[in-house]
């Protein structure tokens, strides 16, 4: 099996699917790009990269370029949804959402509760995600919470390439909307991942590594940093778990209580701001649910309640960061 | 073109179910019977039907909060909007939409939407569909003056244009959004010219009449049918009632409020098919009572019905989760 | 001390304030009413009548009304902010945010931050909350985490008259940029108001109830909620405390510790659908800084993870009512 | 007008200025020492540099990703500039902003915008608090051709309508939104139009002419200070570079790229007014060198700068909280 990029995981399951399957079509600004231009069309392939070749194969006519208008592409993705076809919407930066969140969480989210259960809106909202690019307040937020507290939106956040195909394919087969939050600084990392289609199912959490003293649930491109943690903490004798949600919406409460139950203590990594976050709201679940089983404080490492600033000894220190999920991990070690 | 007879009466049949409809709303609405707020239609009818009068199942609309209008001119039942506008179980919508969300997709009507500017990018979807699938069907948005001034309604219009999608962009200009006049809220006056200027076709025409509504309407349908993207009718009409049922309208002199009722669609539809000998008044009042039993039925089993089984509640947020 | 409704005493902060400060203006839609008409201006003031009176005091420079267009509403108040008035701008009912969300979060709220401490925007955005209105699916939502969330925004959810008016010239006194959360089911409650102006500072919790078993923190309109299932517990010896944090942020966080340190178990009472709630904030703050005070497992009261449906009897079982608040706290009683 | 033999100096030295800058941030960009993405104004300077020419630090802008530029033309200081846009503790922002978020609100500088479409809702409420506080000064929304199709801009350009503020909205109108020409994605083709659409008088400029952008801003304020509310300038002018320093470019010819830099607001400058005998070549020659030397000092300062203290990580979030 070869490795692949997470940005190639994520082409290789559009590409498939829109070959199986005519009804998804690909909207969004420069998804091809190079429309009305002198030159080439299509070589962009999204301003990441991640559509590479698929105007070349799909034309104009399922890989369509827009113009900056977020609101009229999402709201155009739903109402596709509504009559029949299954777009895959990109808001290249998530930070854009605020321009067309009515469209996400009014309409789309909303159409089959509304609608007496009589409406599907299959539709995917492909997004970029997380700090780490130097590109400011504006252009470096997560946002998952803000969608996870969507009724009737679903959540993925992959947080390697093979998840990435898997978690792509299963929401293009699913019936109901899905935001699917790309981490930048993931688009270059590989790991082995088929060829061929596969699913990997929503509300399934990974254990990405077995421990026993302590458990790290980590979001989407903090997994890698939980597990760099965790590699480090086994030195000191420390055996971590770190399980990745996979999708924060259906979220897999289970697996989550199931390693707690084992290690009795729990950090959340969570690249968002902290209130209201990904990690308190796993930290409630495990304190309602999960009291039983815990030894210590339930801790979060996030980002802290500012704004993502620009300078990079700021930004780096504003992410959660190896020495502060470490540190984290031993306070939570300590207690007792 | 000449409309048959039978098409006529259809046509007065769906005006007249929406002014039967609305004023026995407005009725269930003070005698406790209809929860929330209702946005009533009366004096726009020639506008929603003249706009529906040739559109098929297959064509798709997307509505406003003032969405009972525009679901019966496209056909949706009279009872199971009843039924959905006062929460209960059988409710087009199961009683979970009420009148400000009521859909039926059956009917290719996408859904009321209380979110002044919500429907247009839905209906630009929609209308992408039926390009890609090359259906030959439309798909119309409809907003009012005040929903002019949202910037999503910009933004599907111009998608529209740039995609060259079969969407007909209907705005219902009836002088107000809630308490505040379109002569204030709609720099420049033209709904129109703002349609105009994203460069689509753009008419105004005289909601009053349904038959200038509907000739309007067969050449946005022609425009569309050709491929050569969107359209837009600036209907100009009156809203006989407040903003929502119970409105005491301050803002309105009397006189005002006199004239709007002046300029009623049936009467003046009555006087055309009656002195062209389209149609004979008996047969008008005919129609009249047979929507008036209907609605009747309508009211009298929606107030009668039983509400949603509690365990619905949690029902139908996903397709699977 | 007269009594005033939850409605009049806004009302008073605003006209008080008005007077006092030339910089005060208000806009929106329908703030005014009848601009353009054929009738009389000002009567509507705001669809709620919180306005009342205030354009015929304070004329059209003052109270101005606006197009239906949120972004552009708030954004104005963001840049007038910015140079130098005290805009109060209105979203009628705070579901319409979506709309206009990019210019609270990623304009208004991060200025300061973004411009290294240079700018101030002092404004407040007013907007209607909650269900019970029947008003379905897109005019009942809550949304406070949403803004919670939010690094550089102040949020106030007052819970009664006399809070509503000191934290809302406490609001109009500072100079973040703050939303103001108005409860659409408590602008017809009373209590005693003085004619005056005070202050209420922001981050300083209520203690509402003191109690002695049991903590229970609600928010805006849950606060009486609260109180009323908290008087039918003490019928059966159960002495609930209960904690309105008044501002969500800044939170409180040492009166909802101080109530648990006592009490040692804690219930959260929500209206918002429970993922990335305030309900599981709260819970996640005390489940690391008063672990060791819990004596039993933190239960949240939310809504169900569903929009607000119309029907009635659905509405009604979707909010966090008596019963379903009465069955956490004794589930909460009864563990050991 | 014709403007002195000073002014003239001033003009040709914010032109070059920002040239002389987005050259160098092209350099350092290359050589890794600005972090992030960079988009520069090359080619756009006579807008920029026209527009705020007659423009105090009292009148307000609010300005683009691409926004350089305007702060240049606004007077920002340049050494400032370039310890923010390369992350350092002495920029404008402390290092908190970078590139697309640098602001300078003692010039009136309401900040660069990495949100298309962010700005002239907030250049509407800069303007409404001028007319409010009558000062007579006026604010200027700067967007692109791609944001033109932003809702949020229309809703700005209505908003000024009605409140008849004194707000100018420039439309700088380059041919590309990021790597999509205007001429697909601007439906109808002319962004004058849609500003006409909402009532306010609208100009196409041509932005290679210092003296064409000067003159049409001039009859802007002009019109702004009447207090009949805002101005439109579409001004037409050329993207010399990619979309950020990096773009590849693929979808633009190497012809059209050379077409694009034979349209050089610099050269035509220095022409017309030697040609006019109003400034020697001499004198333009002097003011290059003497912006050259600002920009090395500016550069190598900025490098040697050190970064923020860690500590300013959680500072200036709010007044009090
Ligand atoms: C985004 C948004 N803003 C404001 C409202 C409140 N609101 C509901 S209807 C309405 C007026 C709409 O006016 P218009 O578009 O002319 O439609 P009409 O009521 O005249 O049919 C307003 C402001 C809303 N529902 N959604
Ligand atoms: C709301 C939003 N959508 C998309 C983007 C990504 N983006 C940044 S600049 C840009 C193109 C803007 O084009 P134009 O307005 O013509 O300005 P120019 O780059 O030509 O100066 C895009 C799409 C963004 N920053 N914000
Ligand atoms: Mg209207
Ligand atoms: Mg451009």
């Amino acid at each position: 099996m070869a490795k692949k990029s997470y940005r190639t995981a994520i082409n290789d399951a559009l590409r498939g699917e829109m070959r199986r399957n005519p009804d998804i079509i690909v909207l969004g600004e420069d998804v091809a790009g190079g429309q009305g231009a002198t030159g080439d069309v299509g070589v962009v392939g999204s301003v990441f990269g991640v559509l590479g070749g698929l105007y070349k194969e799909f034309g104009p006519t399922r890989v369509i370029d827009t113009p900056i208008s977020e609101s009229a592409i999402v709201g155009a993705a739903a109402g596709a949804a509504l009559t029949g076809l299954r777009p895959v919407a990109e808001i290249m930066f998530v930070d854009f959402v605020g321009v067309c969140f009515d469209q996400i969480y009014n309409q789309a989210a909303k159409f089959r509760y509304m609608f007496g259960g009589k409406a599907k809106t299959p539709m995917i909202i492909r997004a970029t995600i997380g700090a780490g690019f130097r590109a400011g307040a504006q252009h470096s937020q997560s946002m998952h919470p803000l969608f996870t507290m969507v009724p009737g939106l679903k959540v993925v956040m992959p947080s390697n390439a093979y998840d990435a195909k898997g978690l792509m394919i299963e929401a293009l087969r699913g019936d109901d909307p899905v935001i699917y939050l790309e981490a930048k600084t993931l688009y270059d990392t590989e790991v082995e991942v088929p060829d061929e289609a596969y699913r990997v199912p929503f509300g399934e959490a990974r254990v990405a590594r077995e421990g026993k003293d302590i458990t790290l649930v980590a979001f989407g491109p903090m997994v890698p940093r939980a597990l760099a943690v965790a590699e480090t903490l086994a030195k000191d004798g420390i055996s971590a778990e770190v399980v990745d949600p996979r999708t924060t919406s259906p979220l897999d409460e289970d697996t989550i209580l199931e390693s707690v139950e084992k290690t009795g203590r729990l950090v959340l990594v969570d690249e968002s701001p902290p209130r209201c976050s990904l990690a308190s709201d796993v930290a409630a679940i495990v304190a309602d649910k999960g009291f039983k089983f815990l030894k210590a404080p339930i801790k979060s490492v996030t980002c802290p309640h500012t704004p993502v600033p620009f300078a990079p000894v700021l930004e780096d220190e504003y992410m959660p960061n190896p020495r502060r999920i470490e540190a984290a991990v031993r306070a939570v070690m300590k207690f007792d | 073109m000449q409309l048959s007879r039978d098409e006529l009466k259809r046509a007065y049949k769906r005006m007249f179910t929406i002014r039967a409809f609305e004023e026995r709303v407005e009725k269930e609405f003070a005698a406790g019977n209809i929860p929330g707020f209702a946005h009533v239609y009366l004096g726009q009818e020639a506008s929603g039907v003249g706009v529906c009068h040739d559109l098929t199942d297959e064509d798709l609309i997307g509505s406003t909060h003032r969405g009972h209008g525009h679901c019966i001119a496209k056909g949706c039942d009279v009872k199971g909007m009843m039924l959905e506008i006062m929460g209960k179980a059988g409710g087009l919508c199961g009683g979970k939409g009420g009148s400000m969300h009521i859909a039926d997709l059956s009917k290719g009507m996408l859904g009321a939407n209380a979110i002044v500017g919500g429907a247009p990018p839905i209906a630009v979807g929609a209308a992408l569909t039926q390009k890609y699938k090359k259906t030959g069907r439309v798909s119309v948005a409809f907003s009012g003056d005040g929903a002019s001034n949202q910037g999503t309604v910009f933004e599907a219009m111009n998608m529209a244009v740039v995609l060259k999608v079969p969407a007909i962009f209907v705005f219902e200009n009836n002088g107000y959004g809630e308490h505040t006049a379109a002569s204030y809220s709609v720099g420049g006056g033209s709904i129109a010219d703002r349609a105009r200027s994203f460069g689509m076709p753009a008419e105004v025409v005289d909601g009053v009449d349904f038959f200038a509504v509907h000739e309007a309407m067969g050449r946005a349908l022609e425009h569309c049918r050709a491929g050569t993207g969107p359209y837009a009718l600036e209907i100009r009409c009156y809203r006989f009632l407040g903003h929502f049922v119970g409105d005491p309208q301050a803002y309105r002199t009397a006189d005002e409020l006199k004239d709007a009722r002046s300029h009623d669609p049936l009467p003046l539809f009555r006087k055309k098919v009656t002195e062209a000998k389209l149609l004979e008044a008996s047969e008008l009042d005919a129609i009249e009572k047979e929507i008036l039993a209907e609605v009747e039925d309508a009211a009298q089993t929606a107030i009668a019905a039983p509400p949603p089984d509690i365990k619905s509640l949690e029902k139908d947020v996903y397709v699977r989760y």
